[in-house]
């Protein structure tokens, strides 16, 4: 340890301002609107990473939301930008109509898991077909959140769920739907990835493939989907943090995150 | 003054042509008019058939029961309209095809070989003229002038090369319209 | 070490405590009083003043409860300091220089 | 302008593109594909929207984003789609979107067949979706009506931020008559103040459906209905009739049922036989006081014969307005079947005999005959 004089100290002091500054505040694209969520759902984290990129990107005048049912059904309080509510499954399809009517604009679906790749299954395919210029952000929690915890086509097997009440059973329901590998399969889709948000080194992840999505928009390639793995603390029946962790040992084993398609013009570019 | 006709034939013997050209012309002189395709009380089988109704006064009905004109291109049109035409009415055979005659006294007949007539002066596949010729000769429900116009004008752009060997087959169709009486 | 503080919106805090698993610190703890929605907050105790100002805490925050603080020392001479960017992570910040 | 000769979903589809449809959403079905195949080249070739769908179910609602954003959208399907389609209808009903929707009626139930029919007139005019709503109706008779209401129901769908149906049959759809396009509109050069269009200086626009409080959603389906009062009383009610002043029978029908029957009536009317035709133009707002009117303005009106190409639909809105005081027969033809004129002359024969028997009971003279 360095030893210094009362005489030293005074002369940095004195040539020393200390000042405080704001590292992070809530992003102005969120309204003050208190949310439904559970504690702890991870449906806010999600909503708050998409609120940074639109902040970060200068584009909250620009972005049009298409909500989805489901839990995030009231999405559309909660985001600072012109919205729309689809019906259920219908948001890709919603957001063709929206976007091909506002080719300028950001336009983004917020889709759950029933809603997407169940009841949904075809519209996301087909804008997944056509390079619909839109983003998809698509949280996989394996189960129905706002009906009360039934299968999702996302639930891993063996998992109970109240429709599911002795575990998924491969026979009986078939496999889990593995959506981000799938949309990549799409001629349209130039960026399709899987994230999770179960830990604070993920969140970052996910938020980068969120900002890159929409860039993917805004550069006009194509479709661009992130699935993010998320929790269902209340359904599933745990605490919020033993959801994050339910998250990394049994999600992410059957849901392997990864870029499962990335167009060459998002590939990172090297300085 | 109105006068129903029923054109009918195989797919692709121009019978839904033959009977929009009426209909054109029929506007084209100021008449009302309707055309409308194998649609309706008949079910659809091997034949495609229109009604096209020319009058003086708006269209009613754009279906008929028994129309005022048959044009049979095949066999089986001749064999489905050759009862229902009205007494009095005009029932125009591609004689080409078929060889049955009509046992009506109270219609007339016109046998026209519109195959032939369109080998000898155009394509085979204008027969549907050949026929629309005839029909005209013996009932001049519009003047031969005024569908000759029709043709000029509302024949398809990418036919338009054909209108003179069009126009040579209709007016040899017209020529040997003669309609008889069993 | 940098330090910091985080103000913590009480009203708007569902007390799912990610932030406390998140907090290598382990600065923050639950109120003892419930707040208006009946949830316990999540309030910061840092007597000795160990807050790094990290921002996971806000990172993980489903609820956007929570703003960041950090104290930065500057010398008297010209600084090259980076202006802070409102909603961008500290982490991220530097990821996407 | 000067008349082309037109097929019915041509004329649809021109209509609509001249009256400033800058998007269309549809899934071919017969018997109206031409209309969406007339869109597929127009629509391009003039810049504007045009989109097949994966489904009638993603058509529809591609048209409720279009119509959210602001734009003026159309979609077009016949009966099953039409049906598929319900659910969208509903929200947009919910959400107070404009948008036109043009169903060229085929026979059903089920897959049915391509023929004409009129057999939606309870699904489109009563049951146009989940919830309390009705679309404006319109129901064209011939292809310059097709042109005319299309341009309309535009106008309304603006005028009232409301759904407008136009129904035809298959026949309309099909059929070619002589008919006069308007002039090309021009496209709006803003959008409306309640679209999303991104939340520019203002705070942020939204279009939903979804009023989770039951005050709350009462309330908006207070100012919904009273919405639906408003085109009611606005003068939105439209009709034709012929022959009525004196007439003992008057047949009701609309579309193809109407023309058919204008022919049978016209006849029987060279006859001397004193028969009368009201066709309703608009089955929603219904032609309701001017029916009672009928019934009770022309005292020789001694009976009414709803003519329609289903089972008896429109026939039950008549007999609420006018049943009662005069009785109200009913020839239909269904299974995609037009009828003929001879057919509507032969069922008015009979009515005419049976209405001067006056002795006969109400029921009885309420006769019911489909074949």
């Amino acid at each position: 340890m360095a030893i210094i004089s009362a005489n030293e100290f005074a002369a940095a002091a004195a040539t020393e301002t200390r000042r405080e500054e704001m590292v992070y505040e809530r992003p102005h694209a969120l309204t003050n609107v208190y949310t439904h969520y559970c504690p702890g759902c991870t449906h806010g984290i999600a909503h708050r990473l998409v609120a940074e990129v639109i902040d970060e990107l200068g584009i909250r005048e620009d972005t049009i939301l298409v909500a989805s049912v489901g839990c995030s059904v009231f999405a559309y309080n909660y985001f600072e930008v012109d919205s729309c509510e689809a019906a259920h499954g219908r948001a890709p399809a919603m957001a063709t109509g929206v976007k091909r009517v506002h080719p300028d604009k950001i336009v983004f679906t917020y889709q759950g898991d029933g809603d997407l790749a169940s009841i949904g299954m075809a519209e996301i395919m087909h804008v997944a077909a056509r390079g619909e210029k839109i983003t998809t952000i698509f949280i996989n929690n394996a189960v129905y959140g706002m009906t009360g915890g039934q299968m999702a086509p996302t639930s891993l097997l063996g998992q109970t769920t109240t429709s599911s009440p002795f575990g998924r059973d491969l026979r009986l329901t078939g496999a889990p739907i593995h959506m981000a590998e799938l949309l990549a399969q799409m001629a349209g889709t130039v960026y399709a990835v899987r994230r999770s948000l179960h830990d604070a080194r993920h969140i970052i992840q996910a938020k980068k493939a969120i900002r890159t999505a929409f860039e993917a928009q805004q550069k006009g390639l194509g479709f661009s989907v992130v699935e993010l793995l998320s929790t269902c603390p209340t359904n599933w029946g745990m605490t919020p943090a033993d959801s994050l962790d339910w998250v990394r040992d049994s999600m992410i084993p059957i849901y392997p995150l990864g870029d499962y398609k990335v167009a060459p013009e998002l590939a990172p570019a090297r300085h | 003054m109105e006068t129903s006709i029923i054109i009918s034939g195989f797919g692709g013997q121009g019978a839904l042509f033959a009977g929009q050209l009426l209909a054109y012309a029929g506007m084209d002189a100021g008449r009302f008019v309707s055309w409308i395709p194998s649609y309706g009380p008949e079910m659809r089988g091997g034949t495609a058939h229109c009604t096209v109704i020319i009058s003086d006064d708006e269209v009613g009905a754009p279906i008929v029961a028994r129309p005022d004109i048959a044009v049979a291109l095949n066999l089986p049109s001749f064999d489905k309209y050759e009862p229902l035409v009205k007494p009095d009415g005009l029932l125009v055979v591609n004689s080409s095809l078929v060889t049955s005659e009509s046992q009506r006294a109270d219609i007339d007949v016109v046998y026209v070989p519109a195959n032939g007539i369109a080998e000898e002066w155009g394509t085979p596949k204008m027969l549907n003229m050949a026929a629309v010729g005839a029909m005209l000769a013996a009932r001049p429900v519009l003047p031969l002038a005024v569908i000759e116009a029709a043709l000029v004008a509302h024949l398809p752009a990418s036919k338009q090369h054909l209108i003179e060997a069009n126009l040579q087959v209709l007016r040899h169709g017209f020529a040997v319209g003669q309609p008889a009486r069993a | 070490m940098a330090t910091g503080r985080v103000v913590i919106d009480i009203e708007r805090c569902k007390g799912c405590e990610l932030c406390r698993a998140a907090c290598p610190q382990d600065v923050l703890a639950l109120a003892e009083e419930l707040n208006a929605k009946g949830y316990r907050p999540v309030i910061l105790l840092d007597p000795a003043h160990d807050c790094t100002g990290c921002a996971l805490c806000a990172t993980v925050c489903p609820d956007g409860c929570i703003t960041v603080y950090r104290d930065v020392v500057e010398k008297a001479r010209p600084t090259n300091g980076r202006a802070p960017v409102a909603g961008r992570t500290p982490a991220l910040a530097q990821e996407v220089r | 302008m000067t008349k082309q000769l037109l097929k019915g979903n041509v004329a649809f589809a021109e209509a609509a593109i001249r009256a400033g449809c800058e998007a269309y959403f549809g899934y071919p079905i017969t018997p109206q594909t031409e209309l969406l195949e007339h869109m597929s080249r127009r629509m391009i070739e003039l810049g504007r929207v045009f989109l097949q769908a994966e489904s009638e179910v993603a058509a529809v609602n591609m048209v409720y984003g279009a119509a959210a954003a602001g734009a003026k959208v159309m979609t077009s399907s016949s009966s099953p789609g039409i049906s598929l389609m319900q659910e969208g209808f509903s929200y947009m009903a919910g959400s107070n979107v404009p948008a036109v929707v043009i169903d060229v009626m085929r026979g059903g139930p089920g897959l049915g067949n391509i023929q004409p029919s009129q057999a939606d007139y309870y699904q489109v005019t009563k049951t146009a979706g989940h919830g309390d709503f009705h679309p404006i109706v319109l129901a064209p008779s011939t292809v310059q009506e097709a042109i005319d209401l299309t341009v309309l129901a535009f106008d309304l769908a603006e005028k009232y931020r409301t759904l407008v149906f136009v129904i035809a049959d298959g026949a309309i759809g099909q059929m070619m008559e002589p008919a006069e396009l308007p002039e090309m509109r021009p496209l709006p050069e803003k959008r409306p103040d309640w679209a999303v269009t991104g939340a520019k200086g203002r705070p942020h626009n939204v279009i939903s459906s979804l009023f989770m409080g039951a005050e709350q959603l009462e309330q908006m389906n207070i100012e919904l209905q009273g919405k639906l009062r408003q085109i009611e009383q606005s003068g939105e009610v439209r009709y034709e009739s012929l022959a009525i002043d004196d007439a003992e029978i008057i047949v009701v029908a609309f579309g193809t049922a109407a023309r058919v029957a204008k022919t049978a009536v016209k006849r029987l009317r060279a006859e001397g036989l004193p028969v009368g035709l009201f066709r309703p133009i608009t089955l929603w707002p219904f032609p309701e006081n001017e029916l009672a009117r009928l019934a009770e303005r022309i005292p020789a009106a001694r009976s009414f014969i709803v003519v329609e190409m289903n089972a008896g639909q429109m026939l039950h809105d008549v007999r609420e307005v006018v049943g009662g005081r005069v009785p109200v027969a009913f020839y239909g033809r269904m299974g995609g079947i037009i009828p003929l004129p001879e057919e509507i002359e032969t069922e008015i024969r009979r009515q005419y005999a049976q209405v001067a028997r006056t002795a006969m009971p109400m029921e009885a003279r309420n006769g019911h005959h489909i074949r």
